[in-house]
């Protein structure tokens, strides 16, 4: 086990050098920072004092030398549009990302499993196949129209939840979280929906079938055959079984929760690195637009080695012959 | 009361000199003051400073007297020492306002409370330049270690981009960027008695999103938005306790064409730049249906215009605010004439997220152009990928806005119509070059007889409009959307101000 | 005459299809007494597992019984509640299927399974019902058993998990163990060994045995009684030894003769030309009918009833006129 | 022909045929796709033609004469005066366009590797797939997002519009291969072990030509169930990126565009622009990833 | 008769020393860390064997005794790590060259799924047909089809069959269309890895019998692979048993059955289920086969062995005459062995 995790670690840090590069070398075309950087005022000569501050008149290589260089310190460089340390914009937004990620997984996986798990159980039920159909619909629309749609519902016309923002924060250390005030709580509710509904699907649509699969093996047969209670089969034997499959695209959809936060974030203003990217985006802010890229794939990384090692937790096989996974 | 205060953008940083730009300023009015400042029609009025003149003698310098008794949100005196200190920080290399400050020679200090310009030549219209400078505390910018704006390869956030100490009508409370801004009523500000100062609190947050900052306005998340979309405005209207108040705005939204190159790098015509015509541009002209524009697209929300500039400037005539309305036949004719009749095939580009329905509005162009024969293969991106194509050089028909912070036509000539040298003409992307309007243009700068001035401003103006430069849609006019409890109007400049505002 | 342990009357199990109900097993009757062993035999598809998953009441879905009755010791058991039914399972008939590999939860340990198990039936607290499953596994010849018992599945060989499937239908003391080819998926060597564990531990509960089997040799050396099946009938029932010296049914003589054998050495195998009907397309009459040599007009038009013919009962026309009168009624 | 009657005779067929949740999917995609085929000879208006359209008729009321120009629009117009049907037809072509060809794109690319991967295995299959776990690292719209702003750098601003399309497809179709990828190489893996294969190479046969003839043809059957749902995801995911500001341009809008064009007009009270393009799309992406749905239970063998 | 061998003739396939090490190895980095060396798996040791132009030679052993990894070797589906292979005198070396393509010709095999030696996309035509077009047998397409037609004749199928998909025959039926494919390039030699496992007993009867029937017709010389000692022995003329990948008997058919030398022989025949009833007492077989990456020492047979001594520990016994044949046991080589003569 202790090799595997080295290995996984080795392949990551790999992974994370190849984001760099493609990251590093995509920014180039974005655009061009400095027009933004500068006022309408702006003359030729100040547009190449900052292109040289900025090191951005160095050939690529050097640029992307650097910016390892630098991110190898923690120094991930400084936001062109906000002026501050990227990796502190980065701490100060990354709870409310991974706080309205982490509520829509949770929903994402309490839902999808408990409706996987009951679609699957009642096959052919009316409720189990109603169920199946409209659980599409979540995944026919775009997400940001389901988040309009929601706000114009539940904001405008109900007025039961705020259309935008986190609510009130509490600090706890440089952690800011919502979950502390009423408002806060509130205010989570319809973008987590608006990100977790997708997921949900997926996972409710995995589990199901997962399920039905493990439900047809012999050691579910034979479990009945001993005359164990319907209970102990489903939940028991056919719900532990089916996790182990669905736990690895649980763990790929919390790392695309992550990125489609970008989208939830935007039409719900909330103050996350989702947003921060699309505003760096539209400002060519390089250094956060790197960094958040970079964020993503340690995120995911490090989801898939948690993932990884649960398996150890859940399937005793592995750990006899755990050299034989991941080829 | 607490003001609950939304639009589309953050300020970028609370460093007063930093940035150059709309939402950066509009925080930074509540907090800082400047000497002159605008008032909720943009006239100036005394603020730091309680008078300016021309120096008796000497028309090279202004003087400043300065109000007395003004303490910053520190407790500390507001002196000359502090307009001295501030004018040069904003003269610096790292500072976005120094090109508004290049005529100044030097600021010096005459006692406590006055302070003295001096500029290169004589400078009329200097004071205009000013209503956005704002003046920090040398005593805290020294202890802070801000003496000057941030570089961008400094690598360190410095204290002034989120901290402030102003001498303004609020002091900050609190700031998260892009997420919530809290300010607080500044309890000994000098204006006490003056303004309303009704507003003890403002909540500052902005919403990017339209649809969703509409939405908490409907919802009464919020008090005040700005940018209102204006297909949302009679629903905002219409609503209960809401209310839009609107303004012109000091903003033209026009078409460039490239006139100026030999041939064209994004058409279909080979070895020659149909632009280059006369008639082909003043066909253009007469295709756009400003009226239909401003009808559908911006819901009678714009002024349609026949110049590249707002009403409130300098050298601006209901003459040549004068459209011509559409004639597509006209329009027609003159292409035939001018050998096009087939028509040709060109691209055009265009903004999707900086004036209000940028993209629509070259829809609809493209549309019309058609209509004439011109196939204009629209490229809608962000305004980063946009404006590099402009000052770049790059692009031969596009949509740009411009507003006049002086509010004179200097302004617009410098940019849009000089022909591009090293300090002027860095958005004149018709490529229009005429060394005798350059030297008019020039000439406007040191020009004291205002008179004299006026005549020339007219001139360039006529060949502006002779040659069809540019291809003028409309002025923008500013929405926003209240609570109808609030006395507030709409600033032209989009720049509340919040000591004005009063609750009924 | 006392009540059998098992009875198995008319078992029809059909299957629905687009083409209408395909019957799979048809009209399936037998007894099996207590403490006997019944071995099962017939090629693939002959119905034997339906017949099996049709007693524990496990037939799956949309396979059901369309008719017939089965009665353990004279209680109907085919139409029970769900519930009831699940309670008769484990308690009183057990069941050890092919694959030892696919039958255990590769997710619990040997200790989970059996306990669990256990618990299900039997009052017994934690406790006793480790030591209880302890002293099953050591039955069935699990070395060190308390040391292994808290191992997974996957540690075990192939054989000792068969043995542990054995322990696990044993658990609670069945009247009944119906075993689905219990052997196939093993070696040679070893096959022997869970065969005897089987018999050995059946008898010493006194468990009656269906033993399902395409091997003629594990039925030889196993089994009192042998069904032989073909396309979901009994062909031939009767005692091991006679019906392997002296098949009466074309079918079972056929069968008996293509088995190669170590002793006798034959240039050729008897060959039964064809091969079994489809489902879909068992021919009427005798479904033998086309691949029997000794077939005739009768066997084409009417379908054979198990005929008394000495102890044992066969399916076939060539026996008629020996009991005319009693298949008469 | 004999083909045709082999498949009305099938099991496939009849359980479609039992199916009215496949039935009206199938219907309701067929519509659709046929509808999109003929736009040009359905709608009324060529909406992509923007000389030929009038602004004055703009956000007309569907079914009411427009207050200026008199003219009536069926399902009403957009703010640009395009017939809002016209433009929804026209509209779905390019989404179709777009999802088929990123899931073509998808599924070659995938199938290649996939088959590469497993049939080979050892370091290049490692390479393969570690190439794939990279890739999953980014999730598909920020992959879209970067290969966006790639090409918009190397192309040169008046082809943008031409090859805007082609990036769509190349965007989605990027992020998207992985699962096929991974689909056929487990099929392949199990494929290669079978015996048909050995006796393949038993008489000499190149690898190429296992992998082709023998192995690809038995891995179809995932590989048209992933095609469906992707093809579904590919249409919203065109949806999407259009929001991101990145998808068809404005003047030849998607289904997609359309619909982010429309949701600025979801409070002023023209619900129309939002509301028929929305329903379009979700009929669309429903029905087939209902049918897609279905064809991963009625080709599952073990799902009867 | 088949069964009459010709003793004089150079054999048709020599073996010799035969060996395949599998690297079951953990990858570098797990053993790096776990500090564990490499691992090999030697599936076949040292096997030896020839077999004459016509006759039967049947492997026997059980699972994971390396039946199948031999008959891989021989038709060149895995390459050997020590050993040659000579095929009617000339070495079998794996590449695409002329002369291996000749070769390949001569050889071909027959697995043990019905089910999954047969392409489900394929018709069977094109099956049978493939071998030939590959191998460059045939090239005109008519001669193709009527020699398709002939082999599904010969295979008791009918011509008509040919334009079906495997998934409409029954396992039978399959395993013949499996043969005829076999046959199409006309080779003297056939491999067959358990032909009949998967097949119930009237079927594997026929199966038997067919294969049985082409030996005589054409001439055929088969390896016939086995866990079934009856087949085995209604099969082949002389049989090899394995153990744990090396051969430890190799007998004439009927001696092998009459006088079984090697203790390991007697076992497996023991545990054949007795359906002749004759009442013969069983041993009890003991334990299961050992984990084959870390065989016993010695000789790999000595922990389940009733005869089994010290010296069987230690020592890896060799080759030894016996009055049937070779086998490779102390016990034999010394005489301690009881005879075990079958009825
Ligand atoms: N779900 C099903 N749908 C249709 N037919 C079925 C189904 N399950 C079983 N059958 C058919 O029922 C018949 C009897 O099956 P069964 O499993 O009882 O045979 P068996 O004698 O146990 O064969 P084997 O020796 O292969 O286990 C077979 O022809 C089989 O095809
Ligand atoms: N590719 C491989 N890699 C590693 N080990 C292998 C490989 N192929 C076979 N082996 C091992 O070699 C040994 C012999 O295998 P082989 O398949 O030849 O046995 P067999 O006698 O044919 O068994 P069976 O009766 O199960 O077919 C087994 O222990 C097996 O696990
Ligand atoms: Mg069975
Ligand atoms: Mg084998």
């Amino acid at each position: 086990m202790l090799a595997y995790v080295i290995r996984r670690v080795l392949q990551s840090i790999f992974v994370l050098l190849m984001v760099g590069l493609v990251a590093f070398s995509m920014f180039r075309f974005v655009g061009d920072p400095v027009e933004n950087l500068l006022g309408q005022e702006r003359t030729q000569a100040d547009i190449e004092r900052v292109r040289d501050q900025l090191g951005l008149n160095d050939p690529f290589a050097v640029q992307y030398v650097k910016f390892l260089g630098n991110a190898l310190q923690g120094n991930l460089g400084v936001s062109y549009r906000q002026g501050r340390p990227v990796s502190e914009i980065i701490a100060e937004r990354a709870p409310a990302t991974l706080e309205l990620a982490g509520v829509s997984a949770l929903f994402a996986v309490l839902f999808g499993v408990g409706l996987g798990v009951f679609t699957a159980i009642r096959r052919d039920g009316f409720m189990a196949n109603f169920i199946m159909t409209t659980s599409l619909i979540g995944v026919s629309l775009p997400t940001f129209l389901i988040g309009i749609l929601l706000i114009y519902i539940f904001a405008v016309e109900l007025g039961w939840l705020p259309s935008f923002g986190r609510g009130e924060t509490v600090k706890i250390g440089w952690w800011s979280t919502g979950f502390l005030t009423e408002s806060g709580l509130k205010a989570i509710i319809l973008p987590a929906i608006t990100l977790g509904l997708y997921q949900m699907t997926l996972i409710m649509r995995l589990v199901r079938s997962e399920m039905l699969e493990v439900l047809r093996t012999d050691y579910i047969k034979f479990a009945r055959a001993r005359g164990l209670s319907t209970r102990a089969i489903n939940f028991g034997h056919a719900l532990k079984n089916t996790l182990v499959p669905v736990i690895t695209v649980t763990g790929l959809q919390i790392g695309s929760i992550i990125a489609f936060a970008i989208i939830t974030e935007t039409v719900f203003q909330w103050p996350g690195v989702g947003l921060l990217f699309i505003n760096a985006i539209q400002f060519v802010d390089i250094p956060v637009m790197a960094a958040y890229l970079m964020l993503i794939s340690v995120m995911f990384v490090l989801i898939n080695l948690i993932v990884d090692l649960l398996y150890f937790v859940i399937d005793p096989r592995l750990s006899a012959d755990a050299s034989t996974r991941g080829h | 009361e607490t003001l609950r205060w939304a639009r589309a953008g953050d300020s970028l940083t609370l460093d007063p000199h930093s940035q150059n730009e709309g939402p950066t300023h509009a925080l930074s009015q509540q907090i800082y003051e400047p000497l002159i400042s605008p008032d909720m029609e943009a006239k100036p009025i005394p603020a730091l400073a309680t008078e300016w003149m021309v120096k008796e003698g000497n028309a090279n310098v202004w003087v400043f007297k300065l109000r007395e008794g003004v303490k910053f949100h520190g407790g500390e005196d507001f002196t000359a020492e502090d307009v001295v200190f501030s004018f040069n920080r904003a003269k610096m290399e790292s500072s976005d306002m120094k090109e508004l400050l290049v005529t100044i020679k030097e600021v010096r200090a005459v006692d406590d409370y006055t302070v003295e310009m001096e500029t290169e030549g004589p400078n009329p219209i200097l004071p205009n330049n000013l209503t956005n400078l704002f003046i920090m505390d040398k005593g805290w910018a020294e202890a802070n270690d801000v003496t000057k704006p941030a570089e961008f390869d400094d690598g360190e956030e410095t204290y002034a981009v989120r901290n402030a100490n102003g001498t303004g009508a609020f002091m900050l409370e609190s700031r998260e960027p892009d997420t919530k801004t809290v300010l607080k009523a500044n309890p000994d500000y000098w204006g006490k008695g003056q303004f309303p100062l009704e507003v003890t609190e403002i909540i500052y947050t902005p919403i990017q999103n339209a649809a969703t900052r509409v939405a908490a306005l409907l919802s009464g998340e919020v008090d005040l938005i700005q940018d209102v979309p204006v297909q949302d405005l009679d629903r905002v209207a219409g609503a209960d306790g809401l209310k839009v108040g609107n303004a012109p705005q000091n903003r033209t939204i026009f078409f460039g064409i490239n006139s100026g190159d030999a041939d064209l790098e994004n058409d279909n015509v080979e070895g020659k730049n149909p632009f280059a015509d006369v008639r082909v541009r003043k066909a253009m002209n007469m295709a756009i249906d400003r009226d239909a524009i401003k009808q559908v697209v911006m819901r009678g929300q714009s002024a349609p215009t026949g110049v590249i500039m707002p009403p409130f400037v300098n050298g601006w005539t209901s003459e040549l605010d004068a459209y011509p309305k559409a004639d597509i036949e006209a329009a027609k004719a003159l292409m035939m004439e001018a050998g096009y009749g087939d028509g040709f095939e060109v691209t055009m580009h265009c903004p999707n997220d900086r004036y209000i329905n940028d993209e629509a509005i070259c829809q609809a162009a493209v549309g019309m152009m058609g209509k004439i024969g011109i196939t204009a293969n629209l490229v809608a991106q962000t305004k980063a990928n946009h404006f590099p194509l402009i000052s770049g050089k790059k692009t031969d028909f596009y949509l740009l806005g411009w507003g006049v912070p002086t509010f004179d036509s200097e302004y617009v000539f410098n940019f849009l119509v000089h022909s591009t040298t090293d300090d002027r003409g860095s958005w004149n992307g018709s490529r229009f070059s005429n060394p005798e309007v350059d030297a008019m243009i020039q000439s406007l700068g040191s020009e004291v007889d205002l008179e004299k001035r006026n005549e020339t401003i007219a001139k360039i103006w006529q060949v502006v409009q002779d040659e069809q430069i540019y291809l003028p849609i409309h002025n923008q006019v500013l929405n926003w959307g209240m609570k109808s409890n609030i006395d507030f109007p709409v600033q032209p400049e989009d720049q509340p101000h919040f000591k004005f505002m009063k609750f009924n | 005459m006392t009540t059998p342990l098992l009875s198995v009357r008319d078992l029809v199990i059909e299957f629905p299809t687009r083409h209408g109900p395909l019957t799979a097993v048809d009209g399936v009757s037998f007894d099996l007494a207590a403490g006997e062993v019944l071995g099962v035999v017939g090629e693939s598809g002959a119905g034997k597992s339906l017949t099996g998953s049709a007693i524990i009441g496990l037939l799956d879905p949309p396979g059901h019984i369309a008719s017939g009755e089965i009665y353990l010791k004279g209680e109907r058991i085919d139409n029970l509640r769900a519930e009831d039914m699940r309670a008769i399972r484990g308690r009183r008939i057990g069941m050890v299927f092919q694959d030892p590999l696919t039958s255990l939860n590769p997710l619990y340990t040997i200790a989970d399974q059996l306990i669990e198990t256990i618990r299900t039936h039997l009052r017994l607290s934690e406790r006793e019902a480790r030591q209880r499953a302890i002293g099953l596994l050591d039955d069935v010849g699990i070395p060190a058993a308390s040391r292994r018992i808290d191992d997974y599945p996957h540690q075990f060989s192939g054989g000792m998990r068969q043995r542990v499937v054995i322990a696990l239908a044993l658990a609670a003391e069945p009247e009944l163990v119906i075993a689905d080819e219990p052997t196939t998926a093993l070696d040679v060597s070893v096959q022997a060994q869970i065969i005897d564990v089987l018999k050995e531990q059946c008898t010493q509960h006194g468990a009656s045995v269906i033993l399902i089997t395409h091997d003629m040799g594990v039925i030889a050396e196993t089994a009192d009684r042998v069904a032989v099946m073909y396309s979901g009938r009994i062909a031939e029932i009767g005692p091991v030894r006679e019906i392997i010296q002296n098949a009466k049914h074309p079918y079972t003589s056929g069968l008996m003769g293509s088995i190669p054998t170590l002793a006798q050495e034959e240039d050729r195998l008897v060959q039964i030309p064809g091969s079994m009907p489809r489902l879909s397309d068992i021919p009427p009459g005798c479904p033998f009918n086309p691949r029997c040599d000794k077939v005739f007009d009768k066997c084409r038009v009417q379908r054979p009833a198990l005929i008394p013919v000495e102890n044992r009962q066969v399916a076939c026309w060539l026996y008629e006129e020996a009991t005319t009168n009693e298949v008469a009624t | 022909m004999e083909a045709v009657s082999n498949f009305l005779a099938s099991d496939l067929f009849y359980r479609f045929r039992k199916s009215p949740v496949a039935v009206i999917a199938f219907i309701v995609t067929a519509l659709l796709v046929l509808s999109a085929l003929f736009a040009p000879w359905i709608a009324p208006q060529n909406p992509f033609d923007p000389g030929s359209l009038n602004l004055m008729n703009g956000f007309s009321q569907p079914g009411v004469p427009n207050q200026f120009t008199g003219e009536t629009f069926m399902l009403g117009t957009d703010d640009q005066g395009r017939d809002v049907f016209s433009t929804i037809l026209y509209g779905l072509r390019i989404s179709l366009f777009v999802g088929f060809s990123a899931v073509m794109f998808a599924m070659v690319l995938g199938s290649v590797l996939g088959l590469i991967a497993g049939y080979t295995g050892g370091r290049t299959d490692t390479i393969i797939m570690r190439i794939a776990d990279i890739q999953l690292t980014f999730p598909a719209i920020l992959v879209a997002l970067l290969i966006f702003g790639i090409a918009k750098g190397i192309t040169p601003p008046s082809y943008r519009n031409e090859v805007a399309i082609w990036v769509l497809i190349l965007a989605i179709g990027l992020s998207d291969w992985v699962q096929f990828a991974r689909v056929v190489r487990g099929a392949t893996l199990v494929e290669r072990n079978k015996e048909y294969v050995q006796a393949a190479k038993l008489i000499g046969r190149k690898p190429m030509a296992i992998m082709l003839k023998h192995i690809l043809p038995n891995t179809l059957g995932p590989v048209l169930v992933i095609a469906t749902i992707s093809l579904a995801l590919a249409i919203i995911a065109e949806a999407t990126l259009s929001f991101l500001g990145v998808g068809a341009p404005p003047t030849q809008p998607s289904l997609g565009t359309l619909i982010r064009i429309g949701q600025g007009f979801l409070f002023s009270g023209e619900y129309w622009i939002l509301l028929y393009p929305a329903v379009t799309l979700l009929a669309l992406a429903l029905s087939v990833n209902l049918l897609g749905d279905w064809l991963r239970d009625a080709l599952n063998p073990k799902l009867k | 008769m088949s069964k009459t061998s010709t003793p004089a003739e150079t054999p048709l396939l020599q073996v010799s020393n035969l060996t395949r090490i599998f690297d079951v190895s953990k990858p570098w980095l797990n053993r790096v860390v776990e500090r564990e060396p490499k691992q090999f798996l030697r599936a076949v040791d040292n096997v030896s064997f020839e077999i004459r132009k016509g006759e039967t030679l049947a492997l026997v052993g059980e699972s994971g005794s390396g039946k199948s990894t031999v008959a891989k070797m021989l038709v060149g589906l895995l390459d050997p790590s020590e050993g040659t292979i000579l095929f009617d005198g000339q070495p079998m070396i794996m590449n695409s060259s002329e002369r291996m393509m000749e070769l390949r010709k001569r050889f071909q095999m027959i697995f043990q799924s019905p089910y999954a030696s047969l392409n489900p996309r394929w018709k069977v035509a094109d099956i049978i047909a493939e071998p030939m077009i590959v191998l460059g047998v045939e090239k005109d397409s008519a001669k193709i089809e009527a020699r398709v037609d002939d082999l599904l004749g010969l295979v008791g199928l009918s011509a008509a069959d040919g334009s079906k998909f495997p998934h409409e025959f029954s396992g039978g039926q399959r395993q013949r269309i499996a043969i005829a494919r076999a046959l199409s390039s006309s080779p003297e030699f056939i491999v067959c890895d358990e032909p009949t496992s998967a097949l119930d007993v009237s079927v594997q009867a026929q199966i038997l019998n067919l294969m049985r029937d082409l030996q005589d017709q054409l001439g055929l010389t088969y390896l016939f692979i086995s866990h079934d000692l009856s087949v085995v022995r209604h099969m082949a003329n002389r049989i090899g048993v394995l153990y744990l990948g090396a051969l430890v008997e190799i007998a004439d058919s009927k001696e092998l059955f009459k006088a079984p030398q090697h203790p390991y022989t007697r076992m497996l025949l023991d545990a054949v289920p007795d359906l002749e009833m004759t009442g013969r007492q069983r041993k009890e077989v003991e334990g299961e086969i050992p984990n084959p990456i870390n065989p016993p020492s010695g000789c790999t047979f000595h922990p389940r062995c009733p005869f089994a001594n010290d010296r069987c520990k230690r020592e890896v016994p060799l080759w030894t005459q016996t009055r049937t044949g070779v086998a490779a046991c102390h016990g034999v080589e010394e005489g301690r062995i009881p005879s075990a003569e079958m009825a």
